[in-house]
C-alpha cells in the first residue's frame, strides 16, 4: 500500500510534466491543426536556458531558493517563448494554407535542426546542476516501506496546478482567450471580424513554449541532468498524452499527461519495466478504438 | 473575372533596413542563451562561459543575410512578374510532365551507368545503393500516404518486419534470398493488415500517433524479446544474395562456384557491391512499374479518391475498409521487400536501424518529393541521402544542415519538389480547346 | 533547376570519390555527433595526439601519417557508409568503431577491402565471427561481466543485488554476463530488468528497488542513466551502491551525480594512467588540457600499435601487417598488447574501480 | 404506379434532438419525388438515413429493387447502399474528388464493376482482355454521361478547379455512373443560374421519363421542384406536414405557415421566396 502510494506520487510528478508539455501540443493543434513536432525540442532548449540561468545564479552567490526559481522561470519563459515565436514564424507561417503534411515535415526538420544547434553550441555532454531543492518529508511510514515526497516533487505538482488554473482563466476569461478560441473554430471568419489571426497564432505558440519552459525548469530542478536529446522522448510522450486526452482540449492534455505518467510508473512498479512503452501505446490504441477522438476530445462529426 | 493587378508596392531602402534590423534583433534574443552563453564543465561543477564575439558575428550575419535574402526575393519576384506579363498572351513552353519524363529517363540511364563508371569506388556504389533503398521505401510509403492519404508515422515497422523475417529465415532455417523474398513481403503485408484493421476508424492525426506507436511497439519487442530477435545485439552474419547460385565470395564453398570463378575473372569485393546495386535497382524499378500500374487500375484510383474524399467514396459504393487495408498491405509489402534487401546488404541488423527517425525520414521523402509523385520520391531520396553525405566533410554540421534543408525545401515548395499530378487516363482529345472552353465557362 | 541538381549530384559523387592524397592514411571512427558524442571526442583527442607524436618521430617507415575521422553517430547504417568512405580514402589502419553495433557491420567492409582494424568495442560478436582483420585492444563483455559478477558475489555476499540494463547491445550483454557470473557463484540477483536509455525519469524503477530492499545495483549501460538513478534514489531515501562497466569512466558521472558518485564502482582495464611507462604521455595530455580519461589513451595506444606493427613488418601491406599484429607483442601506453587467434587481447585483465572525490581508483 | 421505396415511421434522434420524427413516405418508381421544407427540417438527415450514413433510431426503409427484390436499407452500411441497392446520392456541399480529373471522377464511380473485372488487380496489372473490355465499357459509360451533361470539354481537368455550376453537373454525372435505381439529389440547383436551372430540369425529366430512374429531390429552388416533381412531400421539424401534387402542396395552409411562419422569420428566406 505504501509502495503504491509512493508510485502514485512518482506517477503524478512525471505526469504533471508530460501534461505541461502536452498543453503546448494541444493548443497549437487546436488553432492551426498541425502537430508541432518541434515542441519537444523547444522544451529541451528551455531546459538548457534554465541550466545556464541556474549556473549564473550560483556564480552570483544567490542562495534564496524562491528568488532563484522566480528568476530562472522568468528568464526561461522569456527566451523560450522567443524560440516558440521564431519557430512558428520561420517554419510554419509560410506554409499556412498548404497541404496538411507540409508543416509536419517542416516541424520534423525544425526538430532536427534545434537538436543539432544545441549540440553544437552547448556541447554533446550532459549538463548536470547540483540539486536546487533538497530533501523532502515522510508521508507515511510502514515497517517495510517509507513513503517520501521530495520538496521538488511537491513543487512540480503545485506549479502544474497553478499553471492549469491560470491557463483555463486565460483561455476562458480574457480577450486573448476569446480571440484564440474564435481562431480555433473558424480562422477566416475570425479575420473577417477584425481579429489579427497571425498575431493570435504567434501568441499561441509563445504560450505553448512558455509552458514548455516551465516544464523545462521543473525538469532541471527535479532531475538535475539534461542533454540535447531529452526533447525527443518527452515530445513523443507528451504528444501521446495530448492525443489520449483528446487533442485540442486543455483539460484533456493534462489528464492524458497524468494518465501516461501513472501508467508508466505503475506498469514498471508491478510488471516488466522494459515493456512500459508498449503498455502506453497499447492503451492509447485501445482508448482511440473505443473513443476515436480521445478521452475528452469533442467527437468529430463529419457534416455530410 | 477581373484583370490581374501587376503593380506592386516598391520597397524602400529604409524599410529594408528596418526589416533586417528586426531580424537581427530577433537573432540577438535567440542567440543570447544558446550562442552568447554556454556552460562548461569546470571540474565538478558547471561554469558559464561567454562568447559574445560569436554572438556578434551571428547577429551581423543575420542582418546582412536578411538584407541579401530580401533583395533576392524582390528581384526574383519582379522577374517572375515580368515573365508573367510576357507570358500572359503566350502559352507556356514545354509541359512539366515532359520535363519530368525526360529527367526520369536520364536518371535511369545514369543509374544503370553509375557502377560501370565508378566500378572501383565502393563509396559511390554503396551510397547509390542507399539512395535506392530509400527510393524504394519512398515508393512504398507513397502508396499509403501519397495516394491513399493515410498518414503513417510508423512505416519503419514493416521495414523491420521484412528485415527480421529474412534475417531469421536465413540464419535459422538456411533459406536463400530468393525463397525468402515472397515470405518476407507476405509477412510485412500481413502486419500491414493487422495494424490497419483496428484503426480504420481513426482519422488524420489520430492515425498518425497510433502508427507511430505501432512502430515503437515493434521496435521495443525486437529489443526485448531476446530469444526471438537476439535483442539489442541484433542478428549478424546474414547471408548475401547470390546470382543464380553463384556466390560473391573469395573462395567457393565445397562443390560450388563463385561468381568470379564461373566467369573466370579475378575476385574483387566490388563485384558483390555492384551486384547488390543492380539488384536493388531492379527491385526498385519493379516497384515503380508495379505502383505506376496499380495507380492506373481501379484500386489505385480508389486510393486517390479515398485521399480526396472518404464520404464521397462511400456514397459511390466503395468499400473504404478494403481500400484502406489494401493500401496498408501493399505499402507494407514494399517496405518489407526493402527491409529484406537492407538486411541482405548490411549482413547485420539490430533494432537501432528501425527507429522513429527512420520513419520520419521516409515520410519526409514522400512529402518533399510531392505527395503521390513517383519521380518526386527519387529526387527527394537523392537529396536527403546526399545532404548528410556531403556534410561528412564538415561532420558536426551534417545533421544541422539536414534539418535546415528540410525546413527550407518545405517553405520554398510547400507542395513538394514535383507536385504535378498526371491523370491516370485521358479522354483522347487535344488540350488547347479545353483550356479555351474552361476560360469561357469561368467568365 | 532540375538539371543543376543532377549536375551537382554528379559532381558530388566525383568529389567524394577522389582519393585523399596523403602519405599514409590511418583513420578513427566513432560517434562524433549524437548521444554518445563525448566518447567520440575522447577518441579523437587521443588519436590526434598520437599522430602528432608519431609524425614528430618521423612517421612510419619514413612516411608521415594522416588521420581521417569518421562519424557514425552509433548508427549501423552510417557506420557502413563511413567504412566505405574510409576504404575509398585508402586507409591502411582503422581504430574503431566505438559502438559494437557499428563495429560489427563496418568490420565486414574493412574485411573485404583488406584493412586492419583495432577496436575498443566490447561485444563478443566483434571477434567471434572469424574475421581476420579485426583486433580488439579492450576486454570483452563476457570477461568484464565475469570480473564484476565475481566481485559482487564475494564482496557483497548476502546483500540484495539487482541487475539492470539499458537495452543497448553493450549494456544488455554486460548485464547478462554479470547476472550469469553472480548466479554461478551462488548469489542470484533479486531483480533483473531493463530501462529505456534517454529517459529522465527512473523513479518508478528506483522505488521498485527500494521496495525489494536492494542495496547493490549492477548496471549495464551508460553513465548518464546511473547518475539519474542515483539522484532519484536519494530523493526517496534509498542508498545504492552501483557496479557498472567501462563506460562509468566518464567524468560526467561525477558532475551529474554529485557526491553519490562515490558509490559507483566499475570494471575497466588497469588504468593506463597508472602505467609508469605512460606517465610522460599522461603529462603531455594534461599539459594540453586534456584529461586522458576513458578512451583517450586507448586511441593513443591504437596508433602506437599500428606504428610498431608497420615498423616490425617493414611494410604497410595488409597481409604482412595482419601477420605481424597477430604474432607480435607491442608496447603501448595501455601496457603490452598481444593477441590470440580470434584477435582478442591476450591479457585483458579487468580491474574493479571506485569513484572517490571526482577521481577513480582501484577499489579496495 | 409501383412503389420503389417505402419509408415507415422513420425516427432519427441525436441525443435529445429529434431530427426526424415518425416519418413515412412512399417513393414511386420512375418518378420524381420532391422533398421540401424549411432549413433544418430534416431533409438531409432523411438522405443520410437512406444512404446508410446514419443508422435510424427506429423505423424501416424498404427498397423494392427491380432485380434483387426487397432490400432493407437501414441495415446496410453506406457503401453497400450504393453498391447493392443502387441508391446513389449527391451532396449539398459538393463532394467531388477535387484533384482528380472529371473523367477520373466518373471512372472511380464505377469502381466496383472495374475492381471485379481486374480480379484483385491481377488481371489489371497484365491488362488481360477481360479487364480491358470492362475498362472500355466504363470509359464508354463515362463518355455517354459526359456528353449528355455537356461536360466533354472538361473531361481532363481537375474537378476541383472548375466553376461551381459545372461541379454540380459533374456530381450528378458521377452518381449516374453508379447506375442508380434511385437517385437522391441534395439541392442540385443551389448556386446555378437560371439557364443552368432550366437545363437541370430538362435533365431530370429525361432521367425519370426516358431512363426510368426514380429521383428523390431536395430543393429550395421552387422553379425546379414545382416544374419537375410528380409528387411533393413537405417536412418540417422532422415531420411530414403535407404531401401531394405540386399544385396541391403549394396551396396547403400548413405549408404556407411553415414557410412564412409567424415566429420563424429567418427560415422563410430560403423557401418560397426563391
Amino acid at each position: 500500500m505504501a509502495y503504491a502510494l509512493q508510485q502514485l506520487i512518482n506517477g503524478l510528478t512525471l505526469g504533471s510534466m508530460y501534461g505541461l508539455i502536452a498543453i503546448g501540443y494541444t493548443m497549437v493543434y487546436g488553432i492551426i491543426g498541425m502537430i508541432n513536432f518541434a515542441h519537444g525540442d523547444i522544451f529541451m532548449v528551455s531546459a538548457f536556458i534554465a541550466v545556464t540561468a541556474f549556473t549564473l545564479l550560483a556564480a552570483a552567490d544567490v542562495s534564496s531558493i524562491p528568488l532563484a526559481l522566480t528568476f530562472v522561470l522568468i528568464v526561461s519563459i522569456f527566451f523560450t517563448s522567443a524560440y516558440g515565436w521564431a519557430v512558428e514564424r520561420i517554419a510554419y507561417r509560410p506554409l499556412r494554407g498548404s497541404t496538411r503534411l507540409a508543416p509536419l515535415i517542416s516541424a520534423i526538420g525544425m526538430s532536427i535542426f534545434l537538436q543539432n544547434t544545441v549540440q553544437l553550441t552547448q556541447g554533446a555532454r550532459v549538463k548536470p546542476i547540483p540539486p536546487v531543492i533538497e530533501g523532502g518529508f515522510e508521508v507515511w511510514s510502514t515497517p517495510d516501506f517509507t513513503v517520501q515526497v521530495g520538496w521538488s516533487q511537491l513543487l512540480i505538482i503545485v506549479i502544474t496546478v497553478i499553471m492549469m488554473f491560470a491557463f483555463t482563466w486565460l483561455i476562458t476569461q480574457t480577450p486573448f482567450g476569446r480571440q484564440q478560441r474564435s481562431c480555433e473554430q473558424d480562422r477566416t471568419m475570425a479575420s473577417l471580424l477584425g481579429i489579427n489571426v497571425d498575431r493570435t497564432i504567434s501568441f499561441t505558440f509563445m504560450l505553448g513554449a512558455s509552458l514548455a519552459a516551465v516544464a523545462g525548469v521543473m525538469v532541471t530542478v527535479y532531475y538535475g541532468v539534461i542533454d540535447f536529446y531529452i526533447g525527443f522522448l518527452a515530445g513523443i510522450k507528451a504528444f501521446t498524452a495530448a492525443v489520449l486526452g483528446g487533442i485540442g482540449s486543455l483539460p484533456g492534455a493534462m489528464l492524458g499527461g497524468l494518465l501516461i505518467g501513472l501508467i508508466e510508473s505503475f506498469w514498471s512498479a508491478y510488471l516488466w519495466a522494459e515493456y512500459k512503452d508498449v503498455a502506453t501505446f497499447a492503451i492509447l490504441c485501445l482508448v482511440l478504438m473505443l473513443r476515436p477522438s480521445g478521452l475528452l476530445g469533442r467527437p468529430e462529426v463529419e457534416k455530410v | 473575372m477581373s484583370t490581374v493587378v501587376f503593380a506592386r508596392h516598391q520597397v524602400t531602402a529604409t524599410e529594408r533596413f528596418r526589416d533586417a534590423g528586426w531580424v537581427a534583433f530577433v537573432a540577438l534574443i535567440l542567440g543570447i542563451p544558446l550562442i552568447g552563453l554556454t556552460t562548461v564543465d569546470g571540474g565538478g561543477a558547471l561554469e558559464v562561459e561567454t562568447r559574445f564575439g560569436v554572438l556578434a558575428i551571428f547577429v551581423v550575419v543575420s542582418f546582412v543575410g536578411r538584407l541579401g535574402l530580401r533583395w533576392l526575393i524582390d528581384t526574383m519576384g519582379a522577374r517572375k512578374l515580368e515573365r508573367l506579363r510576357d507570358d500572359s498572351n503566350k502559352s507556356a513552353g514545354i509541359s512539366p510532365v515532359k520535363v519530368v519524363n525526360i529527367l526520369g529517363w536520364i536518371a535511369l540511364g545514369a543509374s544503370i551507368a553509375l557502377p560501370i563508371m565508378y566500378s572501383d569506388n565502393r563509396y559511390v556504389v554503396d551510397t547509390a545503393t542507399t539512395v535506392l533503398i530509400y527510393v524504394m521505401l519512398g515508393w512504398g510509403l507513397n502508396v499509403v500516404v501519397g495516394l491513399a492519404g493515410l498518414l503513417d508515422l510508423g512505416y519503419v515497422a514493416f521495414y523491420a518486419v521484412g528485415a527480421y523475417s529474412y534475417a531469421l529465415l536465413s540464419t535459422q532455417y538456411g533459406w536463400g534470398f530468393w525463397e525468402a523474398l515472397p515470405v518476407s513481403g507476405g509477412l510485412a503485408a500481413t502486419f500491414g493488415i493487422l495494424l490497419g484493421y483496428p484503426i480504420l476508424r481513426l482519422r488524420g492525426d489520430y492515425l498518425a500517433i497510433v502508427t507511430l506507436g505501432f512502430g515503437e511497439i515493434i521496435r521495443i519487442i525486437l529489443v526485448n524479446w531476446t530469444e526471438f530477435s537476439n535483442g539489442p545485439n541484433g542478428i549478424s552474419s546474414i547471408p548475401r544474395p547470390s546470382l543464380f547460385g553463384l556466390d560473391f565470395t573469395r573462395s567457393p564453398a565445397e562443390g560450388e562456384q563463385t561468381f568470379a570463378s564461373f566467369f573466370g575473372i579475378e575476385y574483387s569485393p566490388m563485384h558483390r557491391l555492384i551486384f547488390l546495386y543492380y539488384l536493388i535497382l531492379v527491385l526498385a524499378l519493379l516497384t515503380h512499374a508495379f505502383v505506376s500500374r496499380l495507380r492506373k487500375l481501379p484500386i489505385g484510383r480508389a486510393w486517390e479518391a479515398l485521399r480526396e474524399d472518404e464520404i464521397a467514396c462511400q456514397a459511390m459504393g466503395m468499400n473504404t475498409t478494403n481500400i484502406k487495408l489494401s493500401a496498408f498491405a501493399i505499402g507494407a509489402m514494399l517496405g518489407g521487400f526493402a527491409g529484406m534487401f537492407f538486411a541482405a546488404r548490411q549482413g547485420f541488423i539490430s533494432p537501432e536501424s528501425f527507429t522513429f527517425t527512420e520513419s520520419a525520414i521516409i515520410l519526409a521523402i514522400v512529402v518533399l518529393g510531392g505527395m503521390g509523385s513517383q519521380m518526386g520520391v527519387v529526387l527527394a531520396a537523392t537529396l536527403l541521402v546526399l545532404i548528410p553525405e556531403f556534410g561528412r566533410n564538415f561532420s558536426e554540421y551534417r545533421m544541422l544542415l539536414f534539418g535546415a534543408a528540410m525546413v527550407l525545401i518545405m517553405v520554398w515548395k510547400p507542395s513538394g519538389l514535383l507536385s504535378h499530378r498526371e491523370p491516370t487516363l485521358r479522354l483522347s482529345r487535344g488540350g488547347a480547346a479545353i483550356n479555351d472552353a474552361v476560360k469561357e465557362a469561368a467568365q | 533547376m532540375k538539371k543543376t541538381l543532377l549536375a551537382t549530384a554528379c559532381i558530388a559523387f566525383g568529389a567524394l570519390s577522389t582519393p585523399a592524397l596523403a602519405d599514409l592514411t590511418v583513420a578513427i571512427a566513432g560517434p562524433m555527433s549524437g548521444q554518445y558524442a563525448s566518447a567520440g571526442d575522447q577518441i579523437r583527442k587521443g588519436a590526434e595526439m598520437a599522430i602528432a607524436d608519431i609524425n614528430a618521430r618521423g612517421g612510419v617507415l619514413g612516411e608521415k601519417l594522416k588521420l581521417e575521422i569518421g562519424d557514425d553517430a552509433c548508427d549501423p547504417k552510417q557506420a557502413v557508409s563511413v567504412a566505405n568512405t574510409m576504404v575509398n580514402r585508402n586507409i591502411v589502419f582503422m581504430h574503431g568503431h566505438w559502438c559494437s553495433s557499428s563495429t560489427i557491420p563496418a568490420s565486414d567492409v574493412y574485411n573485404e577491402s583488406d584493412i586492419l582494424m583495432a577496436t575498443v568495442s566490447t561485444n563478443p560478436q566483434v571477434t567471434e565471427r572469424g574475421l581476420k582483420n579485426v583486433f580488439r585492444i579492450m576486454g570483452r563483455d563476457d570477461q568484464q561481466g565475469l570480473v564484476a559478477g565475481d566481485y559482487l558475489a564475494t564482496k557483497f555476499k548476502g546483500k540484495k543485488i539487482a541487475v539492470l540494463d539499458d537495452k543497448s547491445a553493450y549494456g544488455k550483454g554486460l548485464a547478462d554476463e554479470i547476472a550469469k557470473a553472480m548466479t554461478a557463484k551462488g548469489a542470484k540477483p533479486v531483480m533483473r530488468e531493463s530501462i529505456t536509455a534517454g529517459e529522465k525519469d527512473y523513479s518508478g524503477i528506483v522505488t521498485k528497488l527500494k521496495q525489494a530492499g536492494v542495496e547493490v545495483l549492477a548496471y549495464g549501460g551508460y553513465h548518464t542513466e546511473v547518475a539519474l538513478i542515483l539522484r532519484q534514489a536519494q530523493q526517496i531515501g534509498l542508498q545504492l551502491t552501483v557496479m557498472g562497466g567501462d563506460t562509468m569512466t566518464n567524468s560526467e558521472l561525477v558532475t551529474a551525480a554529485g557526491a553519490a558518485s562515490d558509490n559507483v564502482m566499475f570494471t575497466f582495464s588497469p588504468d593506463p594512467r597508472k602505467n609508469p611507462t605512460a606517465a610522460p604521455i599522461v603529462e603531455k595530455f594534461r599539459a594540453a588540457k586534456i584529461e586522458p580519461e576513458g578512451y583517450v589513451m586507448y586511441a593513443y595506444a591504437a596508433m602506437q600499435l599500428f606504428e610498431q606493427t608497420a615498423n616490425q613488418a617493414k611494410s604497410t601491406k595488409y597481409s604482412a601487417l595482419e601477420k605481424t599484429m597477430r604474432n607480435g607483442t607491442f608496447k603501448t601506453v595501455i601496457g603490452d598488447l598481444s593477441f590470440d587467434a580470434k584477435g582478442d587481447q591476450k591479457a585483458p585483465g579487468f580491474v574493479v574501480y571506485q569513484w572517490k572525490d571526482g577521481k577513480y581508483d582501484y577499489a579496495k | 404506379m409501383s412503389t420503389l421505396l417505402s419509408v415507415r415511421e422513420l425516427t432519427m434522434r441525436f441525443g435529445g434532438l429529434t431530427a426526424i420524427d415518425q416519418l413515412s413516405l412512399e417513393v414511386p418508381a420512375s418518378k420524381i419525388t420532391g422533398i421540401i421544407g424549411p432549413n433544418g427540417a430534416g431533409k438531409t438527415t432523411l438522405f443520410n438515413c437512406l444512404t446508410g450514413f446514419y443508422k435510424p433510431t427506429t423505423g424501416t426503409l424498404r427498397l423494392n429493387h427491380p432485380d434483387r427484390g426487397e432490400i432493407r436499407l437501414e441495415s446496410l452500411p453506406s457503401h453497400r447502399v450504393a453498391r447493392d441497392a443502387q441508391v446513389v446520392r449527391t451532396f449539398q456541399n459538393i463532394r467531388l474528388f477535387p484533384k482528380m480529373t472529371v473523367l477520373e471522377n466518373l471512372i472511380v464511380a464505377q469502381h466496383n464493376v472495374l475492381q471485379r473485372a481486374s480480379k484483385f488487380s491481377i488481371a489489371g496489372i497484365f491488362a488481360l482482355p477481360g479487364y480491358r473490355k470492362a475498362e472500355g465499357e466504363a470509359m464508354a459509360r463515362a463518355g455517354t454521361w459526359l456528353h449528355r451533361l455537356n461536360l466533354e470539354q472538361f473531361a481532363d481537368h481537375a474537378a476541383g478547379d472548375l466553376p461551381y455550376g459545372i461541379q454540380r453537373r459533374i456530381e450528378i454525372a458521377r452518381a449516374l455512373c453508379v447506375n442508380p435505381v434511385l437517385l437522391c439529389l441534395d439541392e442540385p440547383a443551389a448556386g446555378l443560374n437560371p439557364r443552368e436551372s432550366a437545363e437541370l430540369n430538362e435533365l431530370l425529366l429525361y432521367l425519370s421519363g426516358e431512363l426510368g430512374i426514380a429521383i428523390l429531390l431536395i430543393e429550395h429552388d421552387m422553379s425546379v421542384v414545382m416544374n419537375v416533381s410528380d409528387h411533393i412531400c413537405v417536412i418540417n421539424y422532422g415531420r411530414k406536414i403535407a404531401e401531394g401534387s405540386p399544385e396541391k402542396v403549394q396551396n396547403d395552409p400548413h405549408v404556407i405557415k411553415a414557410y412564412l411562419g409567424e415566429d420563424d422569420e429567418d427560415e422563410a428566406s430560403g423557401g418560397i421566396a426563391a
